[in-house]
């Protein structure tokens, strides 16, 4: 059993159990290690950014390389600082209003082809009372319909609307339930790393 | 007796025939070894049928050539092992490789063309020796200003966008549209009015994106319901944010529910601000004010990843009521399981239009339930035709690249 | 003018955008190219504002001594350091000061925080599971069936479990992504489009 | 509060507790619990197995620090098993430059466990990028696409790769990814276009993508996820990382369902005695 010499595992090691304290209840050790991972990923975020967007994306390509295109988006970003203004804090609407119909633009078309065209086409299958993948695909198509019924808004869900939205969330929550027992065997092996590196990487009880 | 002499002289008959034709067969194999032995000078037979054209739906920039396979490729001869493109400015100049193909394969896409500028190519077959086809050309390439291949995609939208415009009109012009009630909606105002009795804060998670993604929008539509109610029944609201537009939109959606719920006073900025950027620290930060502020009532809608779990079971340590709703499916399970009353991928969307009671909004659902009833009966359509393989129908809604 | 000029222009984006989609030219590419990059950018500036509130967040509470201003002070001094370390002591390359830092204290933490999901998928499965009603009932079923199919102990103990667990993935799970997702298509474009023609315009928020 | 609402109710710190134990103790004496051996693991195993001393294979671990968690003991079984077999080994990694730091780190614990000679037993190609392409390239010659390996020796100077031009001298491909490389990368272009044998571990949530592949012979054998490198520690007997992990695995699962068993039977019991005690009341 050899413990580990590097300080920066002991770090590791410790803040590990400060978090896991949490779960016994809340305590100052994990408001510790919290508020730290507060300030790291802060710091963490100003670096990334200023050498992952501001510096390759804004800098360099309008100051050094002269592409005057890029005068725009900087003048939309010092719009947002408009907010430290109150006077002129309305001027950070056109910053957002600009982010917000890019967003909103890209959104349908993809939306329509990836969630809505691509999925029915998919639905439409051939349905067969001789096989079993007829049989299915009949299963897929009904499971489908009433689901899609209990999303129906504009009526009551009652007499054969209410049956079938009913089937409709069986089927969902079957979903749900086959979903949650999945992600579980993810989620252990997530503990069993941690624990791995505590008893490996730190108490070397392991190897 | 007679069948047996028939099948006997049918037998001897047969006897005959058979080594006849194995020396036939005999004479042609050795013909085509002879052929090939002696030094195989013969060339492997050169592709045919050689078409370049600018590749559609594209930026431009793109040439596809197609050829026919030699006919010593997988079959004849058989020697054929790959095809070199070779590609020139005119139809005499001089000929350059651009790329090469193995056996088999009969298209070639040449992605080193300048836009609107003439080729030339032709393609050579090649074993040890080697030859070629005709040249063919010139070709230019250029981009589309229209990709046919997602013409359905158009189809679709336009369709949609018309059904939502004429619905927002109607009822916009007074016509009365019915929307069913929807379970977590009243939830939403008893949420709110627990924490006022019990004198203790609210909680409300916008999620984990950004402005542009649309269920952020939808979350702030339902803050600013809930922020009015708040402020009518004077209790805290606490909103940690992920990014920091978001946190610029809530505060100034915040600021105008309190405006009109007559308390711009009582508006407290400091209440929403900025936490972290990075997933799990802002899930440490959110439990950590779950657990010290002890909020009554905890939403969290929005886009959630997997930490949705942590907030939610958090949350449930800490004995608010919760309330979420997400677009995000393979996190609706663990809100369903740890939290109150989950919205579930649409109704989330309805939510902020149902709560706001305004006609215009309403028509919009009015829309999305017109569109599921044109999605049902294409599936229900796409469903037969599928079953008596009429796959054209199916085919109608493959979009391009 | 601070109203209608914000909803024009989130109209001409909008259209813009969604048209952009259609047309595969070199131009049409670049514009699509340019507005993500365009909006990188602005998000690069409001870090300002995050980082801002942040730091007067922390800032108010050490100041008025509210209950807890220590571990305002961590969280001030260790953006600090974190920030400073990255801007100006060899940036994110490894075995510097910064990366040090990520792969020794916040990863940590960050991966530790992950890993509470094991445990609070297991009191959240304890708590909910309960067959009060029919459908929670089924939710219950699939999940145990799931769970027990796809450790190996589950096919010793029932050896049809793993067949019954992926027919489950594969069907009723499958059919309820679908429609859940055709449904949450439906409600996206039709709130974007209500953003795109100002129908709802509460996020431009009060005032004139 | 009777039992049956103690059953229901039991606090959650307990249960806390007990996962932790579920995944501790195994890593500490492996309970190596039965591992049922699935066909697809077992067919990769007997195809290597069957193999003579001298024999090379192709591994290509074309993953990264993100999927190592269930990639790095796929590789390392069948790494020791390839050693422990005197079968000589040519490593490459093509998913992502990032991936080199993990190939390397599993390929020297196996070397130096079973202290096999650079150059002799195994070569180290290392990283190229465009995988089709690099692959394509291997087939023909693998001097085209690797003139010299990561350590920069030439691949002439190595006395391993004298007699080993492309594909036609190695008896099978395993590629360990989680991503698209295994079907569009190594079963299409080497496995289509040349013919070479290909095996594949993959992540458990892609492993459901390939099945398809089995069926159709394409791939020779399958590991799926830490349950697949559990089976393969299991075939070489050699009870290591993954089988002391599916170990905690199957604790825990069975744990959680039966505390969830104990919740409904503390309810049913409950209502029960509700509903009689009123009758009774």
């Amino acid at each position: 059993m050899h413990i580990s010499t590097t300080p920066g595992v002991w770090i590791a090691a410790f803040l590990t159990l400060f978090v896991y304290s949490f779960l016994y209840k809340d305590n100052p050790f994990y408001k510790f290690a919290e508020h730290l991972v507060i300030g790291l990923a802060g710091g963490y975020y100003i670096v990334t950014v200023w050498f992952q967007i501001l510096r390759p994306k804004l800098i360099t390509p309008l100051f050094q390389q002269g592409n005057l295109v890029l005068i725009f988006p900087l003048i939309l970003g010092l719009f947002m600082w408009a907010r430290y203004i109150p006077k002129y804090s309305w001027i950070s609407r056109w910053a957002i209003a600009f982010y917000l119909g890019v967003g909103a633009g890209l959104s349908i078309p993809r939306s329509m082809q990836a969630l809505i065209i691509r999925q029915i086409q998919a639905t439409m299958l051939p349905v067969g009372f001789h096989s079993y993948q007829g049989w299915m695909n009949l299963f897929i198509i009904f499971g489908v319909l009433t689901s899609l019924v209990y999303f129906y808004f504009s009526a009551e869900h009652k007499g054969l609307l209410g049956i079938s939205a009913k089937i409709g969330i069986w089927f969902i929550m079957i979903g749900f339930g086959a979903t949650f027992g999945y992600t579980v065997m993810a989620r252990i092996s997530l503990l069993i790393g941690r624990i791995q590196f505590l008893m490996t990487d730190w108490l070397g009880i392991l190897h | 007796m007679s069948t047996q002499i028939q099948s006997e002289e049918k037998g001897c008959l047969r006897w005959r025939i058979t080594p006849l034709v194995v020396l036939i067969f005999l004479v042609a194999f050795c013909g085509r070894i002879w052929a090939q032995t002696p030094g195989d000078t013969l060339l492997p037979s050169p592709p045919s049928g050689v078409t370049a054209f600018d590749t559609p739906n594209d930026a431009g920039r793109n040439i596809t050539i197609n050829w026919e396979l030699s006919p010593d490729d997988g079959k004849g001869r058989n020697t054929v092992m790959g095809y070199d493109i070779l590609r020139s400015e005119s139809r005499e100049g001089e000929f350059v490789v651009v790329g090469s193909v193995v056996a088999g394969i009969s298209t070639f896409q040449d992605d080193k063309v300048e836009n609107h500028k003439g080729y030339c190519y032709k393609v050579r077959a090649k074993d040890h020796l080697s030859s070629e086809s005709e040249v063919v050309g010139p070709v230019q390439a250029s981009g589309e200003w229209y990709n046919t291949g997602r013409t359905v995609v158009l189809i679709f939208v336009v369709l949609f966008t018309s059904l939502v415009i004429f619905f927002v009109n109607s009822a916009k012009r007074g016509k009365k549209l019915y929307v069913r009630p929807i379970p977590g909606m009243d939830a939403v105002d008893e949420a709110v009015g627990r924490a006022t009795e019990m004198g203790r804060p609210i909680l409300y998670i916008l999620g984990l994106s950004t402005i542009s993604d649309v269920a952020t929008i939808a979350s702030l539509t339902i803050l600013g319901r809930v922020a009015k109610k708040v402020a009518e029944f004077q209790s805290k609201l606490l909103v940690p944010c992920y990014d920091p537009i978001v946190m610029t939109v809530a505060q100034e959606v915040v600021k105008n529910s309190y405006l009109d719920a007559g308390r711009p006073d009582a508006y407290d900025e400091g209440n929403i601000w900025f936490l972290s950027r990075s997933q799990f620290a802002y899930a440490a930060g959110v439990n950590g004010i779950m657990l010290r502020e002890r909020t009554a009532t905890n939403f969290y809608l929005g886009m959630f990843y997997a930490e949705s779990l942590v907030l939610a079971e958090t949350g449930n340590i800490a004995g608010s009521i919760q309330i979420a709703g997400t677009d995000a499916v393979a996190q609706l399970p663990f809100f369903i399981t740890s939290c109150d009353y989950t919205l579930i991928g649409e109704e989330f969307y309805a939510a902020s239009a149902y709560l706001s009671r305004e006609p215009k909004l309403l028509g919009s659902i009015k829309a999305q339930d017109w569109g599921k009833v044109g999605l049902v009966a294409l599936i229900i359509l796409g469903g037969f035709f599928a079953s008596i393989h009429f796959d054209t129908f199916v085919n109608l809604f493959t979009v391009g690249h | 003018m601070r109203r209608q000029i914000p909803l024009a222009i989130t109209f001409i984006c909008g259209v813009v955008m969604a048209i952009q989609f259609f047309i595969p030219h070199q131009i049409s590419q670049e514009i699509y190219r340019g507005a993500l990059d365009w909006q990188m950018i602005i998000g690069g500036f409001v870090l300002v504002l995050g980082i801002g509130s942040l730091v007067t967040h922390h800032t108010g509470k050490l100041k008025h001594q509210r209950v807890g201003w220590g571990y305002s002070l961590v969280t001030l001094l260790s953006l600090a350091v974190m920030a400073i370390a990255g801007l100006f002591f060899g940036e994110m390359a490894s075995g510097k000061p910064f990366m040090q830092i990520f792969i020794y204290a916040q990863n940590p933490i960050q991966a530790t925080m992950f890993s509470l999901l094991a445990f609070f998928i297991a009191s959240a499965a304890y708590r909910a599971f309960r067959a009060r009603s029919f459908i929670a009932t089924l939710l219950l079923l699939a999940a145990i069936i799931v769970m027990v199919g796809r450790v190996p102990i589950g096919a010793k103990i029932w050896s049809p479990i793993r067949d019954i667990s992926t027919w489950l993935l594969d069907y009723p799970n499958m059919v309820a992504k679908r429609a859940i997702g055709l449904g949450v298509g439906l409600g996206m474009i039709s709130t974007a489009l209500k953003i795109i023609l100002g129908i709802e315009r509460s996020y431009l928020g009060g005032g004139k | 509060m009777n039992i049956y609402e103690k059953m229901m109710s039991i606090d959650r710190r307990i249960l806390f507790l007990l996962i932790a134990l579920s995944v501790i103790i195994p890593l500490l004496k492996p309970l190596l619990l039965p591992v049922n051996v699935t066909k697809e693991a077992r067919n990769l195993y007997e195809f290597i197995d069957k193999l003579k001393p001298g024999d090379v294979v192709l591994l290509s671990l074309d993953y990264d620090p993100s999927t190592m968690a269930e990639c790095h003991p796929m590789a390392l079984g069948i790494l020791r098993h390839c050693f422990s077999k005197g079968i000589k080994v040519i490593v490459t990694s093509l998913a992502r430059p990032e991936g080199l730091g993990t190939a390397e780190m599993v390929l020297t614990q196996a070397v130096e466990e079973y202290n096999k000679k650079n150059g002799e037993d195994y070569v180290f190609l290392g990283y190229k990028p465009v995988p089709g392409a690099v692959i394509l390239a291997m087939g023909e010659d693998f001097r085209l696409a690797f003139p010299a390996d990561y350590y920069g020796t030439k691949l002439e100077d190595l006395p391993m790769m004298t007699d080993i031009k492309n594909y036609g001298d190695i008896k099978i491909v395993v590629t360990f990814a989680a991503s698209a490389i295994v079907d569009l990368g190594w079963v299409v272009y080497a496995g289509g276009t040349y013919g070479v044998p290909i095996g594949a571990g993959v992540t458990a949530v892609m492993a459901t993508d390939f099945y398809k592949y089995l069926q159709s012979g394409q791939l020779v054998g399958l590991l799926g996820g830490l349950k697949g490198a559990a089976e393969y520690e299991k075939l070489i007997e050699h009870p290591d990382m993954a089988i002391k992990g599916m170990d905690g695995q199957n604790v825990a699962h069975l744990l959680i369902v039966f505390f969830i068993i104990i919740g409904n039977i503390g309810y049913f019991l409950g209502k029960k005695a509700k509903a009689s005690k009123g009758i009774g009341g």
